[in-house]
């Protein structure tokens, strides 16, 4: 019996970089994070030194998008604030993909079994749980730094792909390539992880990408709560401080519309990536 | 003679199938006159079925009618309007798909499904009257009224199909399309669902085109038959004639692997496909025992033989 | 019958995450750190102080005790006595806060989802036309602005600057005061209600739309839609009689998955509009380590995400007759 | 038609059943309970009858309401078991004190017109007024002094230990007055009662078993209780029968804000009266609003920072001195506070003009004695860091709350710090964790805090800096320990007067100054906008927030 081999996924950065969509979003992704390290031949002020400018000053040749209540430029914290959901971003992409390869593969595999029913049941009720108020929770137990951010991101994060996969494995399971791998002999482990893993890994990069664009969001909503790192630049800590300082009503737009222009941009590209991946499923 | 009921006058269909453009149905022609049962006999890929949604103006959207036309009744269906079609469809033109298992929506029970249809094509009947004709008609083709309160998947293949039978009876069709009706079905339903469309084409007089890969169960329903292979017409005449005596290299073919009992089908890598449809010369060439120079370059006419009865289209017959 | 047994699976369902959230619910505030007191600390507040009133707050007892007086609470539908707004009960905050939320997520979600539906099924209809192009478009930009931006924006532009909008609050406090006729209450809480509720909406738009554009390629790729095409029913028939319940299908087990999602975003507008519901309520009660009050908060936020999956997934047997896996 | 019968129609008729269910069931259930809301007490009728005061606005004052913000919610609205600042702040609206405060922040008549101090300083005879009532009609007696001040000693309640420990007995010599004996002598005693010494009505408090949880809020204040809104506000109402006058409107309404920005917005869009902004709040656009004015009034606040004094590296005096004069407070009074207030140099904040001692250690920005004191403290750069002859670097961390102002400082202070080489690495927690630390444990090296004094100074000083107090969850967390400042802290708690008392204050304020445990930053500055009201007299740590302030307040024409 012909065994299929999906070996998409190879391709897809090939795929990805060869279409508009893709090109595109890669770009901005890839300016945001490489930014913040060109940043001094761009700008001579440090966005966290205080006092460059005079403070609350609107968009002028010296500060080209004005200055905070602290007196420090605008410009140069928007473009050193990208680097770190990016960050944040990829790395709960990386570890969320990892905990639903672990667990969706013998979730769907299994579920038949008393075992898979139980992760499912698992599954289930993380689904259930107001993420919000968890990530809150976990982020005041936790306290601010970028890993434990990851952390936190990637625990919220897997039970909706982990469903999706496993759905896709338990279709996978009934088809013949993997009956006859059974009858072959082939150890469970062995069948999922090289039979059933090859023809999900495509799913699971596209959900991958799902989940950074969440993190991303998600990341910039915990600094904007002020449960961040607020020693770190990113454009949540801009909005959070813009907030508090009153930025908001006193209509200081400079200050409050460049980093959700930002955030708005990078998941953007993200979905562009996600967009261009569902075509090469879909086409190839 | 009256005029035909439907005549097809060389048409041809292409796909484009990632930009490239390919033929699946190439300059075929025949004439169905009413009341007759003809079956378009030829293997997968043969362009019978494109050719079945051609004449429903059902075709895909990546499909092109390069050239020919579809007359029924003498009207051009290749040129009608959105709103045309809702007369004709159905209720002039009814089809048995090879997929009407999955042809039910999943989430409405049968009778309310049929309800509809009859109610859509006729807006002022009164909803007894509909209920009424449809349980008659249900009863024809041999179900009990109570899958009427039943959803499609709680009913069988076979019990599927004679829903759909049913429906196509609703309006009284002029013509009804049966491409592959039995497919999927196990053996016993298969020769039930046949003879009860024999039986109710028969009954009604309607006129029947019926779309098989297998040839004995052509055999089983029609008169007529029309071989198809690489999307055109290669063969056409009664049944019992060009099964006792076959012309084409390709019908030889077909009826001697029937006889040797090679499954009743032939079965043939679709990636074929490609390779016999962007050749200019006779797509069965390459299969071809008697191929000839010309075959690989000039693409075959068809040619009428004996008495005019049949009609091949083969180099081998000239004049 | 069928479907009475897919009923008795999704109650066991219930059944079990109640259990288990029982229990985190519980464990989770007490792990972090700080207490209830911290909050309150100034130059008049003694160790001795602090430690009355722990006491008073009963949490210098054992912790399993904590826990039995904890379940018993549960049963008993009362959460105990908040800290943070002593000593109103904590069952009290939750039914001034609940309708609100409710009232704020639940519109969200049915209208948003009514427009997803609507947009998703004409997007997919005429696929990559300019139509087509531009509603994925718009969706995937209003997916990616982070909610909370969204509402600053909009607060700005709708409620500082032009005025046009209130910019916190469920309705104007002259109301607690002075009586007025239904209408204009009722006008006042729309008012109110309105900028948060697009805000909320307007994601919530973005994801329905595309899913609900999916799922319907998919739908017309179906046999049947083939088939009806053939019965010569017209587009506008075939769209809104049977592919659009067929299709709306798996957007309804999706707003069953998001509803938790759903609450979440809720927090954040919470925040921005200084609109105090349930999500806020949380957020206090995190930052002044207030037990009783995040605990039943979470409990009752978690139990109607869970009730609203329940009556999900019921609806969801219903229209899908195919159900009983 | 019938055409329609089938498929959209069932879900999206559904959709909009469940929609209309779920807004009546909801709008209903809020009409329902605003419409209870709306009838607050039995006193309703007197809502609309016109008052007896002898302005002329007092006609149109019915229905005028007066919407004041607070950025912290209430907590336990109780007069002897509240909880925080907020609570104070309304309860004093609700019940009258004893003695007030004059607006040199000394002891004033309040509740009692008059009080004689026994030579000695340890018997205090206070004579009442005599047109004080209940808000339920009952008159103001001593019996409901003495019956407060037994109450404190008889239960535990969180702020009033000290008090129950001062007043040894209460004797009653007749219904306007009433005699206080102290175990000691003590002069902050009346400034104490000025404070939080709120009275409580006998014939209401004497009949409860929980005090701890009561609710009823009769008071003897300018204003009644109505309700309360957790999270969202309180209402209160003026009450007409108050002895110091009426205020000339008729409800108090305390919105509760999530956010200054929510504030800012509200006074632009009119809809409120009242509000104290937190320094650093940027007033261009409230000061080019012409119905808005900014009222700055003097403020108890000091913002400090306090260091470990028991652990390295802030365990040797030199090195607390050096990171002294290495902090610029100018610039950063400038930037985080954008001026709104002033450089800070003694414990003790100079709008306790009283107690204020303005001949302190001043350690104004010079990084060229913070760098000769690092060298005398035994430390030399090495590679631009600072190391010891142990080889310890002088680094350590800042924890601070995750909050506006303290970020902002915290940032300056690490820049500041950086240009001599000293290195600091910022912690931020959540505001109870970053209390839970610092308060609980002391397990930290550097943090950012600010306090609210009371009027008597003592309050402050001895928990902060009295050594008793270092143990876990007491607030002398820098760990302070010097003998001196014991001794002095002794002396103070003893003075028969408040002249005596101010002598030690003075003392201790020096010492203190000298040890630095902790550098003192800025001196706060309350800020205040109002709108539609004008005629108000600040109040020393009050402010505006007095209820002298609610008495005076004169809705604007228009």
């Amino acid at each position: 019996m012909e065994i299929p081999k999906d070996n998409r996924y190879l391709k897809i950065p090939i795929y990805l970089l060869k279409s508009v969509k893709g090109g595109l979003g890669f770009t901005v992704i890839l300016t945001f994070s490489i930014l913040p390290f060109l940043r001094s031949f761009i700008v001579k002020y440090n966005p966290q030194t205080v006092g460059v400018g005079l403070p609350n000053q609107p968009p002028s040749y010296a500060h080209l998008l004005g200055t905070t209540s602290l007196g420090q430029d605008v410009f140069s914290q928007f473009i050193s604030g990208g680097l770190i959901p990016i960050i944040v971003g990829i790395l709960t992409g990386i570890f969320t993909s990892f905990l639903v390869i672990i667990i969706a593969l013998p979730m769907g595999y299994y579920s038949d079994k008393l075992s898979g029913k139980f992760i499912a049941l698992l599954t289930d009720i993380f689904l259930v749980i107001p993420t919000l108020p968890l990530i809150i929770i976990l982020g005041v137990y936790l306290g601010p730094s970028v890993f434990n951010q990851v952390f936190v991101l990637t625990l919220i994060s897997w039970p909706f792909p982990t469903r999706i996969v496993s759905s896709q494995v338990m279709s996978l399971k009934e088809r013949g390539f993997i009956l006859s791998a059974k009858a072959c002999g082939a150890s469970d482990m062995k069948i999922m992880f090289e039979e059933i893993l090859p023809n999900v890994t495509t799913l699971i990069i596209s959900n991958t990408i799902l989940v950074i664009i969440f993190a991303i969001l998600f990341q910039t909503a915990i600094s904007f709560l002020g449960l961040g790192d607020p020693t770190q630049i990113d454009w949540g800590n801009m909005l959070y401080y813009a907030e508090q300082s009153g930025a908001i009503a006193n209509g200081e737009w400079w200050w409050v519309i460049p980093p959700g222009i930002g955030i708005m941009l990078l998941a953007f590209s993200f979905s562009l990536l996600f967009l261009r991946i569902e075509e090469i499923m879909r086409d190839y | 003679m009256s005029s035909p009921l439907l005549e097809v006058k060389n048409l041809t269909i292409s796909y484009k199938i990632k930009s490239k453009i390919v033929d699946v149905v190439k300059d075929v022609n025949f004439k169905l006159n009413k009341g007759d049962r003809l079956a378009i006999v030829g293997e997968s890929g043969s362009g019978k079925t494109t050719l079945a949604l051609a004449i429903l103006g059902l075709l895909p959207k990546n499909a092109v009618v390069k050239s020919g036309e579809i007359l029924f009744n003498g009207i051009n269906l290749l040129k009608l309007t959105s709103n045309q079609w809702r007369d004709i469809r159905w209720r002039k033109i009814a089809m048995i798909f090879q997929a009407s298992m999955n042809g039910l929506d999943p989430v409405m029970k049968i009778g309310d499904q049929l309800i509809e249809l009859y109610i859509y094509h006729n807006k002022y009947s009164s909803k007894e009257d509909v209920k009424e004709k449809i349980v008659e008609i249900i009863k024809k083709v041999n179900l009990s009224p109570t899958v009427l309160n039943l959803y499609p998947h709680e009913l069988s293949g076979g019990m599927k199909q004679r829903i759909i039978i049913a429906s196509s009876l609703l309006l009284n069709p002029d013509l009804l399309i049966a491409d592959e009706p039995t497919t999927a079905l196990d053996v016993i339903t298969q020769s039930e669902i046949l003879s009860l469309i024999k039986r109710i084409s028969e009954e009604r007089n309607i006129t029947l085109m019926f779309i098989t890969h297998d040839i004995s169960l052509a055999s089983l329903l029609c008169k007529k038959v029309l071989i198809m292979y690489g999307g055109t017409n290669m063969e056409e005449g009664e049944l019992r004639e060009v099964i006792s005596n076959p012309l084409h290299p390709y019908t030889k073919h077909l009826i001697s692997s029937l006889l040797e009992i090679e499954n009743g089908t032939l079965t043939q890598s679709k990636k074929d496909l490609s390779t016999y449809i962007s050749f200019s010369g006779c797509p069965f060439n390459l299969r071809c025992p008697y191929s000839d120079d010309i075959c690989k370059i000039s693409y075959p006419k068809p040619i009428m033989v004996n008495d005019n009865s049949r009609i091949v289209r083969c180099f081998l017959y000239k004049r | 019958m069928a479907f009475k047994g897919y009923v008795v699976q999704r109650v066991l369902f219930f059944t079990y995450s109640f259990i288990i959230l029982l229990l985190l619910n519980f464990l989770i505030p007490r792990f972090m750190p700080g207490n209830p007191v911290s909050r309150f600390v100034n130059p008049l507040m003694s160790p001795q102080a602090q430690h009355q009133i722990l006491e008073q707050f009963g949490l210098t007892k054992p912790i399993y005790i904590q826990f039995i007086l904890y379940v018993k609470n549960i049963f008993t539908g009362n959460f105990g006595i908040s800290f943070l707004y002593y000593p109103t009960p904590v069952i009290d905050l939750i039914e001034q806060r609940l309708p609100w939320t409710l009232f704020l997520t639940g519109t969200a979600t049915i209208l948003s989802a009514l427009i997803g539906i609507v947009l998703g099924l004409i997007a997919a209809w005429k696929e990559n036309s300019k139509l087509d192009n531009m509603l994925v478009f718009i969706s995937m930009m209003l997916r990616s602005i982070p909610t909370f931006w969204l509402g600053l924006v909009l607060l700005i532009l709708f409620g500082v600057t032009l005025k046009l909008f209130p910019t916190s609050g469920y309705f104007s406090t002259s109301f607690i005061i002075y009586k007025s006729n239904v209408i204009v209450f009722i006008g006042n809480v729309l008012r109110h209600t309105f900028l948060p509720l697009i805000t909320l909406m307007a994601y919530l738009i973005g994801g329905n739309l595309l899913i609900m554009r999916a799922s319907t390629l998919s739908t017309l790729k179906e046999d049947y839609v083939t088939m009806l095409k053939a019965f010569g029913y017209n587009n506008r028939k075939i769209l809104y009689s049977h592919v659009l319940k067929n299709a709306s299908l798996p957007m309804l087990t999706n707003i069953g998955i998001q509803m938790g999602y759903i609450i979440s975003g809720a927090v954040l507008v919470e925040a921005v509009f200084s609109y105090p519901g349930m999500g806020l309520l949380i957020y206090q009660a995190v930052l002044a380590r207030d037990y009783p009050t995040l605990q039943g908060a979470f409990f009752i936020l978690t139990l109607s995400v869970l009730i609203a999956l329940l009556i999900v997934d019921i609806l969801y047997g219903i229209l899908d007759p195919r159900i009983r896996r | 038609m019938r055409k329609n019968r089938l498929g959209l129609s069932n879900i999206a008729k559904s959709l909009i059943v469940i929609i209309i269910i779920i807004i009546a069931i909801i709008g209903g259930y809020i009409f329902i309970k605003n419409q209870n809301h709306t009838s607050p007490s039995s006193s309703t009728t007197s809502l609309f009858s016109t008052s007896n005061t002898t302005y002329s606005v007092s006609s149109i004052s019915s229905n005028i309401t007066l919407t004041a913000g607070f950025f912290e919610d209430v907590t336990s609205l109780n007069p002897v078991n509240w909880f925080t600042i907020s609570d104070l702040d309304v309860l004093q609206l609700i019940y009258n004190t004893l003695v007030e405060v004059n607006s040199t922040g000394l002891p004033a008549p309040g509740l009692a017109q008059r009080w004689t101090i026994s030579d000695n300083g340890s018997i205090y005879t206070f004579y009442l007024v005599h047109n004080a009532t209940w808000q339920d009609g009952y008159p103001v007696t001593a019996q409901d002094v003495a019956f407060t001040f037994e109450y404190w000693k008889k239960y535990h309640f969180p702020y009033y230990a000290a008090l129950a420990a001062l007043i040894k007995n209460v004797t009653v010599i007749n219904n306007y007055t009433v005699e206080v004996q102290l175990t000691h002598p003590y002069a902050g005693f009346l400034l104490e009662l000025a404070d939080i010494g709120m009275i409580i009505p006998k014939h209401i408090w004497q009949n409860v078993t929980n005090p701890y949880n009561y609710t009823n809020l009769i008071g003897d204040g300018p204003f009644e209780f109505v309700s309360r809104t957790p999270g969202v506000d309180i209402v209160l109402k003026a009450n007409p029968n108050y002895f110091g006058g009426k205020p000339h409107f008729e409800y108090l309404v305390i919105k509760i804000f999530n956010s200054v920005d929510s504030a800012l917005a509200a006074l632009q869009s009119g809809t409120l009266n009242l509000i104290e902004l937190p320094e650093g709040t940027n007033l261009q656009p409230l000061l080019s609003n012409p119905s808005i004015h900014i009222v700055t009034t003097p403020s108890t606040m000091i913002y400090y920072i306090s260091m470990n004094t028991q652990t390295f590296p802030f365990n040797n005096t030199l090195i607390r001195q050096a990171i002294a004069y290495a902090i610029n407070k100018t610039q950063i009074l400038q930037l985080a506070f954008l001026d709104q207030g002033s450089v800070a140099n003694s414990v003790i904040s100079p709008s306790l003009q009283y107690w204020y001692n303005p001949d302190v250690m001043n350690y104004s920005y010079n990084t060229s004695e913070a760098i000769k004191l690092l060298e005398e403290a035994g430390f030399h750069l090495e590679k631009g860091v600072w190391v010891n002859s142990q080889g310890q670097q002088l680094s350590f961390t800042l924890l601070i709350p995750n909050e506006a102002p303290w970020i902002e400082i915290a940032t300056i202070i690490k820049q500041q710090l950086s240009q001599i080489g000293i290195i600091v690495n910022i912690q931020s927690v959540d505001p109870t964790t970053w209390e839970s630390i610092v308060i609980g444990t002391h397990n930290y090296q550097m943090t950012l805090g600010a306090w609210r004094l009371y009027f008597d100074p003592m309050l402050f000083l001895e928990p902060s800096f009295d050594s008793n107090e270092s143990g876990p969850n007491g607030l002398d967390f820098s760990m302070f320990n010097n003998a001196t400042v014991n001794l002095l802290i002794q002396k103070a708690l003893q003075s028969s007067s408040l002249s005596i008392e101010r002598y030690y204050v003075y003392q201790i304020q020096y010492v203190v100054s000298q040890q630095v445990p902790w550098i003192m930053l800025v001196y706060g500055q309350d800020i205040w906008a109002v709108q539609g009201f004008t005629n108000w007299q600040p109040v020393p740590r009050y402010g505006l927030w007095y209820y002298t302030t609610f008495i005076n307040l004169i809705p604007s024409k228009g």
